[in-house]
């Protein structure tokens, strides 16, 4: 074989404009998926303050959730978990095979959904909270 | 060309269980957002509460599945993901194990956190 | 192909040739070339007029060793595609300018390319249907040879691998009797033999970039069209499953539909991976 | 140097059956190809396969209507093995599980085709040739054929006798696109030339940017005649801008033409007052030319081809494939404005002179494909006669290359006693510019005894080629000539003919030949220099624009596909016979041979072709 350029990884991330709802999908897929074990390993280290004595793990909880910035965390948290479930469900139909034409309709369909649950819920994430 | 598949080695179960454990989360995790946040708020979460449900069977047994399947679920999609990216070799190896350590001892200790808050242990 | 570092390194540089007059012409002539960026000034109204940037390399020439983008004004023809502006700026402004092209009707596959940002065939993409200037390179997720021109030798490897021919195991013994095939099962793998191997969607696909032994879309396409043609008897179909259920097999695809979006024959190949998945998955779940 | 027991040039359909023929008589074989095999330009083949397969059918019919079509001039011997070998080839095909069309009962599907007294065309859907391309292709992979793919053959090897029929071909020159090298493949027991058409000697053709003709100008200069090269088929319906072809079915489903005049031009100029767009290919394709010619043509050059009041539901049921041609090529949406049509070459119905086992007069050498003549097309090629051709011819020379025994052939080849003379009036000198470099008239090497030497001689010869095509740094460019020869040849070796224009192109392709001495390659770089394939591919076309516009001017009658204004009628007295060509170390000499009329169980009687 003649000598050949290889381009590298350049072309990747950096043509993300040029990137399908179906890629997308895919990155936001992996993205939600790594916070939430991330979010799950830490969770059960918070639970874990339950294995001290009962005062603990309530302070806890209670002096963590007073946190604005936790607070802020859990909308967060609760829209990664939303455009998950909703993009795994989106998911599990294409696997199955059925509504393989408007796969990108159905991405775009999660992500307004999504933001809709989330906004909707503010309020009661946010009580009190200010 | 046929030494492609000699290390025959199918992916279909990690692949099966995938789905089948998200199919489960759907239900389960949006049970869980709703009752921490929406009918009880979590910053009113206190251990006695926590301990009042735990004490129902029902409740228990469900939390802990959730864990597992979670576990399990977040786990695999982790390594997928990273032999995806082209993970091989011993590295591999040594990542898979590393998660299922992980993964195992994530379940053992939410399950001991949830006998504890039980009231069991 | 990946983008990842092969382990192998490819140290297959051509040896010294002895220095004879004509090489010494020869270089001289390179470095004349190196040094003239062939750039076209528009000629007409700019309606009127393609604007095109071009990818160039060439391991060889001097000038060009390093990628660049050159310019290109070649005057619009209603009905021009791609292929006809690349066509035209070769032969009137730059015969250096190199791409593999033959059928100009999309049949052969030869002219994939990265067209503003999307893989498409050259011939198949009408210039009126692009907002200038356009943007022509090689496929991405390949390396370049040339120009336009990529190497396809891993496209190949991974179709190959799928043992891409038909195999059975009771071939009617008279050579003028026919094997039968129900019109439902021609027309369940129709779309999957339309593939022209011209390795758009493999380009597209982020998995195969990250992955070298992934079959990618392609290849599962072939191995479908055969899985699903019930001539070749359940025996076949078994082991034809053998070869797609390895790690780097259907398991890899990650549903991202870049392959069906841009597969110039309009082949559902996601469909047909998914699909793939789940006989896979009840196959397995028979043996238990 | 590479060494194979046969080596096949080119990769369509043709060259894979070879290959897969010869390898199942256990020969070690190679084939060596321009283009990926899956590029070749068979997979551009629509309609079908004509197979008498069915009740009710036989090869004997089919050979009648093969026989008739070619006008009288097609071997009877070579069109009843055609017609005989068809169906098991085909059947051959799909028992290698190429996706056919199907009936109800799942047994392969057949249709009518123009010019066939049985609906005997078998096909996959509209794309047939892509079918059989890749189905061969995937053979070919099964069998771990050893490919060449993206080699460039530039020249045969072939020992140099005076009289071509003691030449032996022991291999050919092949170019390493990817990497610019130069080298020789020896062929201990044949190579088999299968490297299609030759469309790009016109500038509006359906067929490929690779069809240069390169074998059959390889074989001419090697001293194989070339045979009928006049009969070229012209498609009446192919899109202006690109010259892809819009299928007979628009016009079989009621489409109609128009002039820029809104007249339906078939009836009311009176070209065809019965069949109107029905007419046969050539006369409608005369017909839109003399609109174009007499001023009626839209921006003068094509008419319109409307299918509008078909209706929607009826074009998206028959003619879909349609709509997407017309969108994809031409920009126009065919079930709102009608499409641009034009004619274009088609296909060459000559070509390098063999007989039934693909054998040339140069022992070793073989031929099969459109690149070939055995002469099973005559003057005419029907519909779905070529991809039969392919798989029947290929396969023979396949098996007879690799040393089977397939009887002796009826068709001669070389000058035999039968031989006429022929002469024509030139207005220039034709044939190779008298020059100090020989190789680019003759073969190259001396003779050999070994043909390792011979091949490594011609290597030699063509390794100072490349390299001085190369090293030359100004000139004329090939891009410039090959428009200026194609120009010429569309407007006056095309379906019309008359001594003056013939004369013309013959003027205007020796001065392209001369021009040609000054070519220069632009691109100095030995990765994938297509600039230099292309200037390779140029002398080829001049070499074969040469040959047919000869034929053309020679033959003064009315016969099949070839049209003379001065003489517009068969004249079976004189020209019931082929017309050859023979290089002669540079100097084309024209020669006839009878025609084969005596078949198997009857003699065919010329009759007058209407249908
Ligand atoms: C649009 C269209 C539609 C058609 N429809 C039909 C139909 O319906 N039915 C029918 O019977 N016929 C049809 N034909 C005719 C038929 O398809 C062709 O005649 C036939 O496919 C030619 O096949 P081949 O193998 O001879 O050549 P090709 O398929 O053209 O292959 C030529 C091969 O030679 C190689 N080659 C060429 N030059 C060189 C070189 N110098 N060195 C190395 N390799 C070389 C190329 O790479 C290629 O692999 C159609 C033709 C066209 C153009
Ligand atoms: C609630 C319902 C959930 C659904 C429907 C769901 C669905 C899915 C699906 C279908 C995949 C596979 C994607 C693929 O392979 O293409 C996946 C991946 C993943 N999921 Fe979930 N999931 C859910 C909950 C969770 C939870 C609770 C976690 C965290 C513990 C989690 C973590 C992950 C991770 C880490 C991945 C891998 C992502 C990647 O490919 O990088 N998921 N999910
Ligand atoms: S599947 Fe489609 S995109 Fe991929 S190689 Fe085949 S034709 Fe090209
Ligand atoms: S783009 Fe790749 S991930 Fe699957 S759907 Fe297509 S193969
Ligand atoms: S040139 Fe053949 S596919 Fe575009």
């Amino acid at each position: 074989m003649s000598q050949s350029y290889n381009r590298g990884l350049i072309e990747d991330f950096g043509r993300w404009r040029e990137f399908s709802a179906g890629m997308w999908a895919w990155i936001f897929h992996k993205f939600t998926g790594w916070v939430l074990i991330g979010y799950l390993f830490t969770h059960i280290a918070v639970l874990s303050t339950a294995t001290a004595n009962p005062g603990t793990y309530t302070a806890t909880i209670q002096g963590l959730e007073e946190l604005t910035i936790v607070r802020i965390g859990e909308v967060g948290l609760l829209a990664v978990a939303v455009f998950h479930i909703l993009n795994g469900v989106r998911l599990l139909f294409v696997d199955l095979g059925v509504g393989l034409e408007s796969q990108d309709k159905s991405f775009y369909a999660s992500l307004i959904v999504t933001a809709v649950i989330v906004l909707a819920s503010v309020p009661t994430f946010m009580q009190g909270a200010f | 060309m046929a030494e492609r598949y000699s290390s025959f080695q199918s992916g279909s179960m990690s692949w099966f269980l995938q789905r089948v454990t998200a199919a489960f989360l759907v239900v389960v995790l949006a049970f869980h957002f709703f009752m921490l946040h929406f009918v009880h708020h979590a910053p009113e979460v206190t251990f006695a509460g926590t301990q009042a449900r735990m004490s129902q069977i029902g409740y228990f047994l469900t939390m802990t599945l959730f864990l597992i399947t979670a576990a399990f679920h977040g786990v695999n999609g982790v390594y997928a993901a990273l032999i995806n990216q082209g993970l091989t070799g011993s590295r591999k190896t040594a990542v898979k194990w590393v998660l299922v350590v992980a993964g195992v001892l994530l379940s053992a200790q939410g399950i001991y956190v949830a006998l504890v808050m039980n009231g069991l242990m | 192909m990946s983008t990842q570092l092969t382990e192998e390194s490819e140290s297959e540089t051509e040896t010294e040739r002895t220095e004879t007059p004509g090489d010494r012409r020869r270089a001289e002539k390179k470095a004349r070339q190196g040094r003239s960026s062939e750039v076209q000034e528009p000629t007409e109204a700019d309606e009127e007029t393609v604007h095109l940037k071009v990818f160039r390399y060439d391991p060889e020439v001097e000038g060009k060793m390093d990628p660049r983008f050159d310019d290109f004004y070649v005057p619009f023809e209603k009905g021009m595609t791609v292929l006809d502006a690349l066509m035209y700026a070769r032969d009137r402004f730059d015969t250096t300018l190199t791409f593999r092209h033959s059928c100009r009707q999309a049949i052969c596959g030869s002219d994939a390319l990265f067209i503003n940002g999307t893989q498409r065939l050259g011939c198949k993409t009408q210039i009126s249907d692009l907002d200038g200037p356009i943007r022509v390179e090689p496929l991405p997720h390949a390396e370049v040879v040339k120009d336009l021109v990529v190497d396809m030798e891993h496209f190949y490897d991974q179709m190959h691998s799928v043992e891409p021919y038909f195999q059975t195991n009771d071939e009617p013994s008279d050579e003028l009797e026919e094997q039968r095939q129900t019109r439902e099962n021609r027309e369940k793998i129709k779309m999957s033999t339309r593939c022209i191997w011209c390795g758009a969607c493999m380009s597209s696909c982020n998995i195969a970039a990250g992955d070298n032994q992934y079959l990618g879309p392609a290849a599962l396409n072939k191995a479908f069209r055969f899985a699903m043609d019930k001539r070749e008897g359940e025996d076949m179909k078994e082991h034809r499953f053998e070869i797609l259920d390895q790690e780097h097999g259907v398991w890899r695809c990650q549903t991202q539909f870049s392959c069906t979006n841009v597969c110039p024959k309009d082949i559902p190949l996601t469909e047909h991976i998914q699909e793939l998945k789940r006989e896979a998955v009840k196959n397995n779940l028979k043996f238990w | 140097m590479y060494e194979h027991d046969v080596i096949v040039v080119g990769a369509g359909g043709a060259g894979l059956r070879a290959a897969i023929a010869a390898h199942e008589e256990g020969a070690d074989v190679a084939l060596v190809t321009k283009l990926h095999p899956v590029r070749s330009h068979t997979g551009a083949a629509e309609g079908g396969i004509n197979a008498a397969l069915r009740e009710g059918d036989d090869w004997e019919l089919h050979a009648y209507d093969t026989m008739k079509g070619s006008d009288y001039l097609g071997d009877a011997p070579a069109i009843e093995t055609l017609c005989q070998d068809s169906p098991k080839e085909t059947i051959q095909l799909e028992h290698w599980g190429m996706a056919f069309s199907r009936e109800d009962d799942g047994r392969v599907s057949q249709r009518p085709f123009g010019g066939l007294s049985f609906a005997r065309t078998t096909y996959a859907g509209a794309e047939t040739g892509h079918h059989l391309l890749h189905t061969m292709y995937e053979q070919v992979v099964k069998r771990g054929i050893q490919v060449y793919d993206e080699w460039y053959v530039s020249q045969l090897a072939v020992t140099n006798e005076d009289d071509p029929e003691e030449r032996d071909c022991h291999g050919v020159i092949g170019y390493d696109i990817q990497t610019g090298n130069v080298e020789g493949f020896v062929a201990r027991d044949g190579v088999i030339l299968t490297t299609g058409g030759l469309g790009q000697v016109f500038d509006h053709t359906t067929n490929a940017v690779a069809n240069t003709g390169d074998g059959a100008a390889m074989a001419y200069r090697a001293g194989v005649p070339l045979e009928d090269m006049e009969f070229i088929q012209f498609h009446p319906t192919t899109l202006p801008s690109t010259g892809v072809l819009i299928s007979e079915g628009v016009r079989g489903e009621g489409g109609i033409l128009y002039n820029s005049e809104g007249e339906r031009f078939m009836f009311e100029h009176g070209y065809a007052n019965n069949e109107g767009e029905l007419a046969s290919r050539d006369v409608v394709a005369r017909a839109e030319l003399t609109e174009v010619n007499n001023g009626r043509g839209i921006n003068d050059e094509y008419v319109h081809l409307d299918m509008r009041h078909l209706g929607e539901e009826r074009i998206m049921d028959r003619l879909e494939n349609i709509l997407h041609l017309a969108e994809d090529f031409e920009g126009v949406n065919a079930l709102e404005e009608p499409m641009p049509v034009k004619p274009g070459q088609h296909y060459a119905m000559g070509g390098i002179e063999t007989d039934e086992n693909g054998e040339t007069c140069i022992s070793g050498l073989y031929a099969a494909g459109e690149c070939a003549c055995v002469s099973v097309h005559g003057s005419n090629r029907l519909g779905g006669n070529a991809l039969p051709e392919l798989i029947v011819f290929g396969a023979r020379a396949g098996r007879h290359a690799a040393g089977k025994d397939l009887g002796e052939a009826e068709i001669s080849t070389g000058k035999t006693d039968d031989a006429e003379m022929g002469e024509v009036d030139t207005p220039v000198e034709p044939g190779a510019v008298a020059s100090d470099d020989d190789s680019a008239v003759a073969d190259g090497g001396a003779t050999f005894a070994d043909p390792t030497q011979t091949v490594e001689a011609t290597l030699e010869a063509e390794r100072n080629r490349v390299e001085s095509l190369l090293e030359k740094d100004d000139g004329i460019q090939q891009a410039e000539l090959r428009s200026k020869l194609q120009k010429s040849m569309t407007a006056n070796v095309n379906v019309f003919r008359n001594e003056d224009g013939l004369k013309q192109a013959l003027r205007d392709i020796r001065e392209v030949r001369e021009e040609y001495q000054d070519v220069y390659v632009n691109d100095p770089s030995r990765t994938f220099n297509t600039d230099l394939i292309h200037t390779i591919e140029m002398q080829n076309l001049i070499d074969l624009a040469e040959a047919i516009t000869l034929g053309a001017l020679a033959r003064d009658e009315f016969r099949g596909a070839h049209w003379r204004q001065e003489n517009q009628e068969r004249r079976d007295d004189v020209w019931l016979k082929h017309t050859l060509l023979s290089w002669e170390d540079g100097t084309p000499q024209l020669w006839y041979k009878p025609t084969i009329l005596e078949g198997e169980n009857k003699t065919y009687e010329p009759k007058e072709r209407s249908y």
